[in-house]
């Protein structure tokens, strides 16, 4: 009986983490950044070899079938890292929706090639989210058209997961006729978005799910809840980084960690960001229960939580580092604009506290 | 993370709710006055340690109910007391510091002695840490105590006492060893405030409310073997004491219990016909503090798990006091908006459960006092990025002088 | 050409704050404090003898006739020594009401006494401002029956002014039949809130505007500028006052005031209190011209901010003053009082922004 | 407070009017990149000179417009600009930095020689304050002047020289007594670019934008007279030039122009057939930024009122930069919120108009860049209370070694 992770977990937080201190260095994110294609073949490769896409899938489909717990430390420490892979769409909410969504046959075809890293799913949820965006999309028969903007995981993608605003959810094949996906550079050169436009495109409509538009919000849940890991990862990398570049930066004849100004916003950012810690890790536990409303408000509330603390934390970090923290030398922006992405895709604080809201039925009807 | 009720679980929680159900309506009222315990609160709280839900884990024969540690067991208890609106039992200072000072530091003879009648409520405690010249520098206190034959003889003069009007103990800061540096001079002392020369004022404070005292002690003599530790140990067991305050000062139960309220009151209240909750302008910052409130409950989980690992929090523990006050202040700052003009009624002396306007404002200004009180927002600052973040200590400086 | 207190602005200002500083001081506010009536003869005509209650009081009517921006220096001035005395209510709103809604001969009737201080009016605008006490008042020919909660200046007053909801003012007697005013102890002891029951009593309705409700907002708007401008003088007050203590107090060896952490505090303070002063200048000189929609914003902005930028300064500078802030011992916390009470009269700060997004139509209709 | 409009000030008005609505086509867009200014851009700036609507209070010696300040006059102009979307001229640090800090300090040969062709553009300036190692700390500077002959002999580094890689020239802060303590060693000099020995390499920042520089200095010789004020009084010319980037740090011009764009950016952003506009949590967000900025706004007229008088602004001119750039900050960070999803395609180089997103992210990184240049925020609360409120200077103190 305990809160925090298992034996099992750390080891598999340890073993991700040290694969991505190796595998994943500033030069990477430069290079990675600099193509703002989003997507490294031998970065996802190793990734795949310790089993990331296969994570969510049922071992009887080639996964390891584990919760969203290991997935939700997973993300943490690619934030951490500021990684340059798909993750939150292709491994996470693309797996969960054919899990979830998909048929019998369905799931026999699609989760053991998602599960080996072959098949690479792009997400559009931007119908469900709230989003800004354009998400125009119309079925006629199982053909799909029209422009939906802001797909997750668009580098190096193979296919593309797009939800209908019924709730519905569909994957095209990337070749096929009438489909056009342009990745747009986004503010975090390492995570393109990228807009589908579908011109009577043949398409698989997941066809397993008793109540499709429940499914959807889950899925939803789980990819905003992956995003909020994700900041808990790189702003605690922050927080590391100004700590450690204020006992080097000397002005005024001290380090400038002898500050008490700069080691109270050091302090601040500790204190603000270490208890969304357990918030992630709760939120991730109550998203394998049954109860749909807990999944949906400790999503949403972990989403605009990290969203709120974690621009705070990249603000207060970046300006410890002071003008070094402004260039692009020491590559701290790199976190900084992973930040921005994660509070503005799938719906910002504003609309995640309304959804968690309206689950507890503090909306007006 | 193993959060799934075994059987043992959820047996404790079908008691719990039928102990409820059954001797709820003997709960004294939960979050009234800061008095001594009236017989009706010493009743329940009888009842709570023989029903083991109260001091689950001190050893049986001090009076606790010896049970290994167990978080989901102490979140069952705490959720289901919590949800009822039934009191938990006697959360004094007596029980959230001393007793566990004691159970860490104190000598068998001394949680023979004190630990259970500070459970049972028949002992209750004051701290007598602050000085009117060392706030937030606790290792300045000036409160001397003399060895003379085999007593200490104490004076000084010690300010926050909370309770010390209706307490029968100090649990006493002072300095033993006058030629020693600051912080190897210091000694706890258990002193009860019936011997001569203690005597007692009421600290008027904003709320109005005669919660806190000064407390001044001529010529205190107390037996040499009511020190705790040794002598010159006292810094040890401040560090200790102020842990456990830190503990109590973020307690995340207190904070949920506000939510809900706020949420009840937003329902409740009405601007121009519609109901607070649904103005979205509060509702928004209703679920900002939702956030932060469960942020607050986990973390808590997560450190009540550390301490039964026998792990050193770290920094998780040293964020919860100044995660906790600022969070609190959060909350009343919200409930007072929302109660707008209606708000303003003030009667801090007999309000009521009627009167969230005082309530509210009481808890508004009183969490100002707990930022303040057990270390200072800065201080807390301080700790968490000297002893967390490894960062420089203030360095020795050359001493301003004060302006005249 | 200049933003900024004409030489007769700034001597009226300073013979006032003299006047203040020899009249108030810790004793008085105490012993009214403990009153709890909220009124101070002598303190009172003191007031009068500068002319404070014929302010606004045309020169023909027996005033000095001068502006909002003249009354504001005064509610700053009032609001920095903490003086318990009617101001807000008595001798801003009440004048303008009669001035501007009253008919000739209930002008030549009520403006000679309110601007000698004979007369004296709590005011009772809840109906309009949004609040969350009680408002049901109903008239039958001229007579009035019902309960209104909140009322200002009630201490010592002689007459009401009531609001009611469709903006028409009227003015009871206290000492007439069916008229109970009922003194209810606020958190800032020097200012209660009285209720106000009504049982068929004799009222003189205003009747010289044409347009009630728009000489209701101005009325309303006026009010809540004086508050916002109270909060200024008192949130400055404890600035000083924090610095000043924190110069003295000594805490590890060194004056508090030479860390780094406690200075900031104070900066912030300042940094945030000090472009409010300008605001309120402006918005000030706003409420004499014609502008309604300018008017109304700005009284209504000046009023929100300074609530903010109050409720910060308030908790700041008594954290600066650590359990010293905390006890009644340096009476800090009648300023903190004075502040949280400026800001939940008359609409809080959301309610306050909502009318001035509505004024510059913002607000979908 | 006099802001009623006299006949003066209605003729002015009407006067601008007039000129925008016959002139303004000519204008060039406002708010375009930070570049040397083209054509168009020297075409308009000579009109406003001519006009008077530029460096207006300027001495008609120096190419101004020789006028009487007049805060009013300075304020129509700004809001009948602003209002049309018309550019006020060359906001460049020629014209905001060193124009005023040769006015206050510097010789009437230097007035006049680098006056004029910098109102009229002709001549663009860079900033060399700032070095790798002196941050905010900007009076340990380490480039080097040493006399030789008639002439300084220049060795050092800067950076932050934004402009640099095609500014005519440099306002240098150098070291020329290497012998008197550090803040009397100093000196401005008044650096051609275009000199042998320079050299300008870009410095990448987070907004991916080419504005700023390293520069390198070998041996770059200048004469001697090029210095303003006397050798050893840098220290009083960086004060007054900082006065001067404080203010333009702090403009409030530019924070109503971002006000208006967030407005009608939430009327026309949508979400789920909601107008942002009409979602209260937003719109309320957009108040409360309306009268922070408001209160800038006043707050500038006040200060220049202020400087007319000749009175010394003390604290309200010490605060204008830590209070302008944080609000920058949270109204582009609002603007972020409102964009959402949409807002993050990020297209540094070649973004237009019709591309919000890159425009509002730039500002939102660039305004952090601004809290930390020209004295971090940290530095204008240092000076807040040193010089503003009084209250004691960092104390001297024992030297912690840096981490290896």
């Amino acid at each position: 009986m305990e809160f925090g992770l298992s034996e099992d977990q750390r080891l598999i937080e340890q073993s991700l983490r040290g694969h991505l201190a190796d595998a994943v260095d500033l030069d990477l994110i430069r290079r990675l950044a600099a193509d703002k294609g989003g997507f490294d073949a031998d970065l996802w490769a190793g990734l795949c070899e310790l089993g990331l896409p296969g994570l969510l899938v049922a071992e009887a489909h080639g996964g390891t079938g584990l919760g969203m717990l290991e997935a939700a430390v997973a993300a943490e420490a690619l934030g951490y890292s500021a990684a340059p892979t798909p993750f939150v769409g292709a491994c996470v909410m693309a797996p969960l929706a054919v899990s979830l969504a998909g048929g019998e046959e369905q799931r026999r075809h699609w989760l053991p090639a998602i599960a080996a890293g072959e098949v690479r799913l792009a997400v559009g949820a931007g119908a469900l989210a709230g989003a800004t965006g354009t998400a125009e999309l119309s079925l006629s028969g199982a053909h799909l058209s029209g422009r939906l903007t802001g797909l997750l995981d668009g580098g190096g993608a193979s296919h593309a997961l797009v939800y209908l605003a019924d709730g519905r959810a569909a994957i095209v094949a990337l070749d096929a006729d009438g489909v056009a996906l342009s990745a747009r550079p986004s503010l975090d050169r390492t995570r393109p978005l990228a807009d589908l436009d579908l011109d009577d495109a043949e398409a698989v409509l997941l066809d397993g799910a008793d109540d499709a538009p429940a499914v959807a919000r889950r899925v939803l849940d789980a990819g905003r809840l992956m995003l909020a890991a994700d900041t808990l990862g790189a702003g605690q990398c922050m927080i590391d980084q100004a700590v450690d570049y204020a006992g080097q930066r000397v002005q005024f004849e001290r380090v400038i960690a002898s500050y008490q100004a700069v080691k109270h916003m050091c302090a601040e950012m500790v204190a603000n960001l270490e208890p969304c810690r357990s918030l992630v890790w709760y939120a991730a536990h109550v998203q394998d229960l049954d109860d749909e409303a807990e999944r949906r408000v400790l999503a949403c509330l972990a989403k605009a939580h990290l969203a709120e603390v974690g621009r705070e934390v990249a603000r207060t970090a970046t300006e410890v580092h002071g003008g070094m923290g402004f260039t692009d030398l020491m590559g701290l922006h790199f976190w900084f604009k992973r930040i921005s992405y994660d509070r503005q895709v799938l719906g910002g604080p504003e609309r995640c506290r309304q959804d968690a809201a309206r689950a507890q039925g503090w909306l007006a009807a | 993370m193993d959060l799934t009720y075994s059987t043992k679980h959820q047996e404790l929680q079908a008691e719990i709710r039928a102990f409820i159900e059954a001797e709820g309506h003997r709960s004294p009222k939960f979050g009234g006055g800061r008095n001594r315990p009236d017989q009706q609160a010493l009743d329940w709280q009888g009842l709570l340690l023989e029903r083991g839900y109260f001091a689950r884990t001190v050893p049986t024969e001090y009076g606790g109910h010896g049970a290994e540690p167990d978080v989901l067991e102490t979140a069952i208890i705490a959720d289901e007391f919590s949800r009822a609106g039934i009191s938990p039992g006697l959360l004094d200072v007596g029980n959230l510091i001393v007793v566990p000072s004691l159970l860490d530091l104190g000598s068998e003879a001394q949680c023979a002695r004190w630990v259970r009648p500070t459970l049972t409520g028949e002992t209750i405690w004051c701290i007598g840490n602050s000085e009117p010249g060392s706030g937030s520098d606790m290792a300045n206190a000036q409160t001397k105590a003399v060895a003379v034959g085999d007593d200490f003889v104490i004076n000084g003069q010690k300010i926050w006492t909370s309770g010390a009007h209706y307490a029968d103990m100090m649990f006493l800061l002072c300095r033993t060893e006058a030629e020693a540096p600051k912080h190897k001079g210091l000694s706890y002392l258990l002193v009860p405030m019936d011997t001569d020369g203690i005597e007692v004022r009421p600290l008027v404070t904003m709320t109005e409310r005669p919660e806190f005292n000064e407390t001044f002690l001529t010529d205190v003599r107390v037996p040499m073997d009511q020190i705790v530790m040794g002598r010159g140990d006292g810094w040890k067991v401040a560090i200790a004491s102020l842990k456990h305050e830190r503990v109590m000062l973020g307690d995340p139960n207190k904070q949920l219990q506000r939510l809900h309220g706020i949420r009840e009151m937003m329902r409740e209240t009405v601007i121009d016909g519609v109901a607070v909750m649904d103005l979205p302008e509060y509702r928004d910052r209703l679920l900002r503090l939702q956030a932060e409130v469960l942020a607050a409950k986990f973390h808590n989980m997560r450190l009540l798990t550390l301490h039964d690992r026998g792990e050193e929090p770290g920094i998780p523990g040293l964020i919860q006091k100044l995660y906790g006050t600022t969070l609190n202040h959060k909350l009343s700052a919200l409930a007072i908006d929302v109660l707008g003009e209606a708000g303003l009624p003030y009667e801090p002396h007999e309000f009521g459960e009627n009167d969230p306007a005082t309530a509210w404002q009481i808890d508004y200004m009183y969490d100002i006092g707990l930022i303040i009180g057990g270390g200072t927002s800065q201080i807390q600052k301080n700790i968490i990025s000297e002893r967390g973040l490894g960062m420089p200590r203030e360095p020795k400086a050359v001493v301003p002088p004060a302006r005249s």
